[in-house]
């Protein structure tokens, strides 16, 4: 993992095809966990707020699914609580693969649609971080996402 | 054909969830319509298949070239035609009357003694006593009313479209997103009555019952101090390994237990889940048996649900299911 | 610009030399040619009608399976979200893929035929119809097939099939092969009223069309009135799930039940584009087999016309329970039952009719008589879910689904049926056999009586719609496991009609031209009919030309034989005005299909799609239009 | 079955103009679908701006200039619409083709400005219901406008090639023409909708 956290994904993930990032069900049940586990107050709606932005194309810990896990199941420094106690494995997994959707440069057919609330940013299937994502003067860190 | 059915559909099944067993007001005043239709239906279709049989069975010579018409009959039959056609008109201005009569008989019109939210979610019942203040309480899935006093339901859907039906005490109104319904209700006779969803909403539309259970304002009144006390503080070994366990698991992080640190409120109340007569809206009865089941593996027995499977070891799950069963 | 090299009329030709010639200039080519560039209208129709049969099968497979998982409480034949597949499928299969298509076929094949033309009105767009009619149903099946299968209710409620609830492309698969399937009913319908209008046989006035044509012309105008509400409704509900447009976001200024109020404005008038079709039928089939003309001609077209209109005034009926306002329900439940009447006078007409005939018991009239009876019990349950206060007790319940299938199967499938058996003869030349037809009528009609009639009271006992399953301790039981068992019953039937259909069309005895003595033009030609369908375009001077004249059939001539051409009438007295060119066969209709469906499956995945994809659509549409070096475009 | 002849039709014509053509009642039809398509894209704008509290949604209104323009470009371009019609009945090649040549151009006018209409709408599609209604009423026009324009171009290079001189071809410009006034008209209601509703 050339910077992420180590711990390589359970080969039972490889073998299903990546379900926590191509299937459309767990995209969508990780999106309902976004909303009831209160990421919003913290990560706002991806744009980052208290907590870091998804939509940057800057990932702390690396934009490998298996990191985004780890960032959600042992928290991380800064105020990221652990949710290992509050959610089940399948449930993080499930909304580590959501998060991935909103930091996404190309669109997965399987992301999901907007939400029946406010509108904020562009949905999920739209590519936000393509259509958001403002490099700056310098691009600070060109070996994380490619540059959109 | 239809008029021993007919009978049939009148004697009805009396029974759960039946629209002819009537037990509320506006059940009973559209029972009375729908007999009046059913009735006057099956006279009307009686004699239109008394016409058919009739045309079909006239011994009449075999007729090679289809002669010409005769006048006179054509005469006749334009003068039969025309009646058939004005009766129709007046059986159809009946009903209509009739259905406007009792659409004003449903709306009962004196103020309403009791307000309660209830909320659609996918697939379970979030029900909310509003008012009058001092019987503020929330609960799931079943909701108590006193015999005799209108009840009005102020409907909110929460996610897709649902449908609230007690098809013994009245008819159906839909839940709608960012359209509050109101359905005011009132029972004539103690007892439970069963609803359910009548609304495609999903995978689990079919297991998303619901019961209003009428009973004598005492008896109300008995029920509602009890819903708003908070959970009572465990004295048994067991049952307190069984709060140890639900709050340090996630599932305080979805449902609350007023007394305890559980706050979650994505899932249903637990405050007095022991207490309700049915989990999982109406899945299956409560015990500490289907409490252990459902917390093993909720897939299993309704599978799409929200609920997710939370590992347990055995005597972990035989705790929790003796610490929610005791929250009477 | 008259033609510089003289042309050779019909009149100079001895009939067998007639008939040669115009049978060279009115041909299709065999081969895989002929198949993708056929325009003639009785070929592209027979591929409808069993193109849409197979549908019929494939969603009587669907409807087994679902009866299988409710015969028992609980039972765990089917998935939830397999179920949910499948009860879509068989409501999306049965409303836009068989009944409206296979309706609309008949018309097609039979219109040119009963008004005296050679060719359907812009043959090269019925071709293009078929195309998209097929490549829509593909969609639907294929997704299906890859568990993509739309999950929603045929009529696809929002929020739940909105971006939020309606998870992957299933909500898209389904809102997209809707845009087909009204493509291709909208091309038909302009067809036929365009047929109607101006090719009908010199002296065949207002007052001399056949029922069966007033029908398909009442029913292509409201298709071209009700389909684009569908059509805006599947496309902004592809832009709230694509592009995030907030037609039916409730937090941004949109609302629910607006897809509810499009979706409904076109459903209702769907039901009755299903079932005038079927009324046309019947007067055809009451007509020849009371051996009368229909009792009150006038009258049957004035309640053709009424229902058509009133049809577009009662869509709320469907919204009871969404809590609109009172007054508002009260004036659609006058105007549901309002369209009672027309139906009412129709039904009255067909008695007086076989009253005063001598009913001759043929399987066509047998299903004309198990219309009767079905249908004026759909009808009285349609009145009774009419009123407010009654469809708040049954609607989404089992009584609704019973109401729904007497008025479509029994209402619309009946006389699809003894429609087949009627024409059977003159589409194929071959007769089909009347005791099967017999065994099929009696099996369908009591199999569908035993089936659907208890769910009238499974609604009344509380059982919602579209549940998969049941629990133990409802009183459903025993009348689920009886319903389960009567639609074999059901089934068994249907077996015995594709049986007979298939054996006759090889082994039938052959039919003459007019087996049964019909009155309407058709029957005046040959079994099957030649490509050119006439010789000479007929004369018509009465409401029932084969009746009137039986011996031989007044015609005109003066028609060119090295050129497709057929007669232009005015609408009203139907007198000759042009010799108009019918184009012959031609490769760009499919070609057109051919970009169009896959610009349309392109934008369920991206908006793109749908700028590159009109580029090859254009290309195929100037290559369609683009004048061909034929006799038919040179003049 | 024997057939007697009673009528004799060698000498009519072989293409009527109006409605003695069948293309012309083809074109009747699609224009009475997309009628009623847009007559019910309107009431869908109506019933959203009942339901709305304030209208427009939180956005300003929509600017007047390029929609104005658009209509004053489409109003003037119905007088040589009108005039290509009577040519081509009248079946004179050289005028239709001259014809032909300006509407082409006062074709394709209009769709540039409209280019210029869409951020004139001072809201975003996926904004708010009153963007996505609104868009969908432009973007829905101007697709009107791309066929019908592509239309008249093809029928343009046709009428110069060897085969534009047929009286089919003329009867094809006139349906045409037809349909171009169709186009304005549709246009007048949207434009009343979209710029001056929220005027009112």
């Amino acid at each position: 993992m050339p910077n992420g956290i180590s711990g390589a994904p359970p080969e039972i993930f490889l073998a299903l095809g990546r379900p926590y990032e191509t299937n459309a069900y767990n995209l969508s049940q990780g999106k309902r966990l976004y909303s009831w586990f209160g990421c919003k107050a913290c990560h706002a709606d991806g744009q980052g707020g208290a907590g870091p932005a998804f939509l940057d194309g800057w990932w702390n810990y690396g934009p490998e699914i298996v990191s985004i896990v780890a960032s959600i199941r042992d928290g991380r420094p800064h105020g990221m609580p652990a949710f290992r106690d509050k959610m089940t494995t399948e449930q993080i997994w499930q909304l580590a693969g959501y998060v991935q959707t909103i930091g996404a440069y190309s669109v997965k057919t399987a992301a999901p649609g907007r939400n029946d609330e406010k509108h904020t940013r562009p949905a999920e299937n739209r590519g936000p971080a393509a259509l958001l994502f403002d490099e700056g003067p310098r691009p600070l860190h060109s070996d994380q996402g490619p540059r959109p | 054909m239809l008029a021993p059915a007919a009978v049939l559909m009148l004697a009805g099944c009396a029974g759960w969830q039946s629209v002819i067993d009537v037990q509320g007001a506006s059940a009973i005043s559209i029972k009375q319509l729908i007999i009046l239709f059913v009735a006057v239906c099956s006279v009307v279709w009686a004699m239109v298949m008394a016409v058919l049989i009739r045309a079909l069975w006239q011994e009449r010579e075999e007729r090679g070239r289809p002669a010409d018409l005769d006048p006179q009959t054509e005469r006749r039959m334009t003068r039969a035609v025309i009646a058939a056609t004005a009766m129709t008109v007046v059986i159809l201005t009946a009903f209509t009357t009739a259905s406007f009569f009792t659409t004003r008989a449903l709306s009962l019109a004196n103020h309403d003694d009791l307000t309660i939210k209830v909320r659609g979610q996918q697939w379970w019942w979030s029900v909310e006593y509003l008012s009058p203040s001092e019987q503020r309480l929330q609960t799931a899935n079943e909701i108590h009313i006193p015999v005799g006093r209108n009840v009005r339901l102020q409907l909110e859907g929460a996610d897709v479209i649902h449908s609230f039906w007690v098809p013994n005490l009245a008819g159906k109104q839909d839940l709608i997103p960012g359209r509050p319904n109101t359905l005011t209700i009132r029972a004539e006779r103690p007892g439970m009555y069963r609803g359910q969803c009548a609304e495609f909403c999903g995978l689990q539309h079919a297991h998303m019952a619901f019961f209003v259970i009428a009973e004598e304002p005492a008896a109300f009144e008995r029920w509602v101090n009890s819903q708003q006390q908070s959970a009572t503080d465990p004295s048994d070994a067991d049952v307190i390994a069984g709060q140890q366990v639900f709050l340090s698991r996630p599932c305080a992080a979805c449902h609350t237990i007023r007394g305890t640190s559980a706050t979650g409120t994505t899932g249903p109340d637990l405050t007095h889940v022991g207490g309700r007569k049915y989990i999982a809206a109406g899945l299956l009865e409560t015990t500490r048996g289907s409490l252990a089941a459902w917390i093993a593996d909720p897939q299993a027995l309704k599978p799409g649900n929200n609920m997710p499977m939370v590992p347990l070891n055995a005597d972990e799950l035989r705790s929790v299911s003796a610490y929610l069963a005791s929250l009477k | 610009m008259n033609e510089a090299k003289p042309d050779t009329r019909d009149s100079e030709l001895a009939p067998p030399a007639l008939a040669a010639a115009l049978a060279e200039t009115w041909r299709t080519p065999a081969g895989l040619w002929g198949v993708l560039a056929a325009v003639d209208h009785k070929i592209i129709a027979r591929r409808y009608i069993i193109t849409a049969f197979v549908f019929l099968a494939l969603g009587g497979v669907l409807a087994l399976l679902m009866r299988l998982q409710l015969a028992q409480p609980e039972a765990r034949v089917l998935s939830p979200d397999r179920y949910n597949q499948i009860f879509t499928m068989h409501g999306t299969n049965m409303m836009f893929l068989f009944a409206v298509p296979v309706l609309e076929a008949i018309g097609v094949y039979l219109v040119p035929l009963m008004v005296g033309t050679r060719n359907i009105a812009f043959p090269r767009l019925n071709a293009f119809s078929y195309w998209i009619f097929l490549a829509g149903g593909a969609l639907l099946w294929i997704a299906f097939v890859l568990d993509m299968a739309p999950d929603v209710g045929w009529f696809a409620y929002v929020p739940l099939s909105g971006p939020q609830y309606g998870t992957g492309k299933r909500a898209d698969v389904w809102a997209q092969m809707i845009t087909f399937t009204e493509i291709a009913a909208l091309a038909v319908a302009v067809e036929i009223v365009v047929t109607v209008l101006k090719q009908r046989a010199p002296g065949m006035s207002l007052d001399r069309i056949p029922l069966f044509v007033w029908s398909m012309l009442a029913t292509s105008f409201v298709v071209i009135m009700a389909m684009p509400a569908v059509i805006f409704a599947s496309t902004s509900l592809i832009l709230d799930r694509l592009v995030g447009t907030h037609f039916f976001n409730p937090a941004e200024g949109g609302d629910v039940l607006l897809w509810q109020h499009l979706f409904w404005f076109f459903g209702h008038p769907e039901v009755y584009i299903i079932f005038l079709p079927a009324v046309g039928m019947v007067s055809a089939i009451v007509e020849t087999f009371a051996r009368r003309p229909v009792f009150g001609y006038l009258a049957m077209v004035m309640a053709l016309i009424a229902t058509s209109i009133l049809a577009f005034g009662l869509w709320v009926h469907h919204m009871f329970v969404a809590g609109l306002p009172r007054l508002g329900q009260s004036f659609f439940t006058a105007s549901s039952m309002s369209i009672a009447i027309p139906a009412g006078v129709q039904v009255f007409c067909w008695l007086a009719t076989l009253w005063d005939g001598a009913p001759v018991f043929r399987t066509p009239l047998l299903f004309v008589i198990g219309f009767i009876v079905t249908f004026v019990i759909g009808g009285l349950t349609g009145v009774m879910v009419a009123s407010v206060p009654f469809d708040t007790q049954v609607h989404d319940t089992y009584f609704v689904v019973a109401h729904f299938h007497y008025v479509l199967i029994g209402g619309a499938v009946f006389p699809l049926l003894g429609g087949i058996y009627y024409w059977f003869p003159k589409i194929t030349g071959r007769m089909m056999s009347e005791t099967l037809g017999k065994w099929a009528f009696w099996l369908i009609f009591v199999g569908f009586n035993l089936t659907f009639f208890p769910m009238h009271i499974l609604g009344i006992a509380g059982m919602p719609r579209r549940i998969y399953t049941y629990q133990p301790d409802m009183p459903w039981y025993g009348l689920n496991m009886f319903v389960s068992i009567s639609s074999l019953v059901l089934v068994a039937g249907f077996l015995v009609f594709f049986v007979d259909a298939i054996r006759s069309a090889r082994v039938g005895a052959s039919a003459a031209e007019n087996p049964w003595d019909a009155p309407t033009l058709e029957w005046a030609t040959t079994s099957p009919p030649p490509s050119y369908n006439f010789a000479q375009i007929p004369v018509v001077n009465g409401l029932s030309p084969l009746w009137d004249q039986p011996a031989c059939l007044m015609v005109a001539s003066g028609l060119r034989t090295d050129r497709r051409e057929l007669i232009v009438s005015t609408v009203a007295t139907a007198k000759p005005q042009v010799r108009e060119a019918s184009p012959r066969d031609s490769i760009w209709p499919f070609w057109a299909a051919v970009a169009t469906s896959v610009m349309l499956i392109g934008s369920i995945f991206t908006p793109w799609a749908v700028v590159w994809g009109s580029v090859p659509v254009a290309v195929a549409l100037i290559g369609w239009f683009w004048p061909k070096a034929t006799p038919e475009d040179e003049l | 079955m024997k057939t007697r002849v009673v009528a004799d039709f060698s000498d009519l014509p072989i293409h009527g103009f109006r409605s003695a053509s069948v293309t012309w009642w083809g074109t009747l039809a699609f224009m009475l679908i997309e009628a009623a398509g847009f007559a019910l894209v309107i009431a869908v704008y109506l019933y959203l701006m009942n339901l709305a509290a304030i209208w427009p949604i939180d956005a300003p209104k929509p600017n007047l200039l390029p929609g104005t323009l658009v209509t004053v470009i489409l109003l003037v371009s119905a007088i040589p619409n009108y005039l290509i019609s009577r040519w081509a009945e009248r079946e004179d090649l050289r005028k239709v083709r001259v014809g032909m040549v300006l509407m082409s151009v006062l074709g394709t006018v209009p769709l540039a400005v409209r280019a210029f209409e869409f951020p004139a709408l001072n809201v975003n599609w996926d904004t708010n219901a009153y963007g996505s209604i609104v868009w969908a009423l432009l973007g829905l026009h101007t697709a009107h406008l791309i066929t019908d324009l592509v239309d008249t171009l093809v029928l343009a290079a046709l009428m110069f090639t060897r085969k534009g001189n047929t009286s089919r071809r003329f009867g094809d410009v006139q349906d045409n023409a037809m349909y171009w006034n169709f186009v304005v008209v549709t246009w007048l209601p949207i434009y009343g909708c979209i710029y001056w509703i929220p005027r009112l």
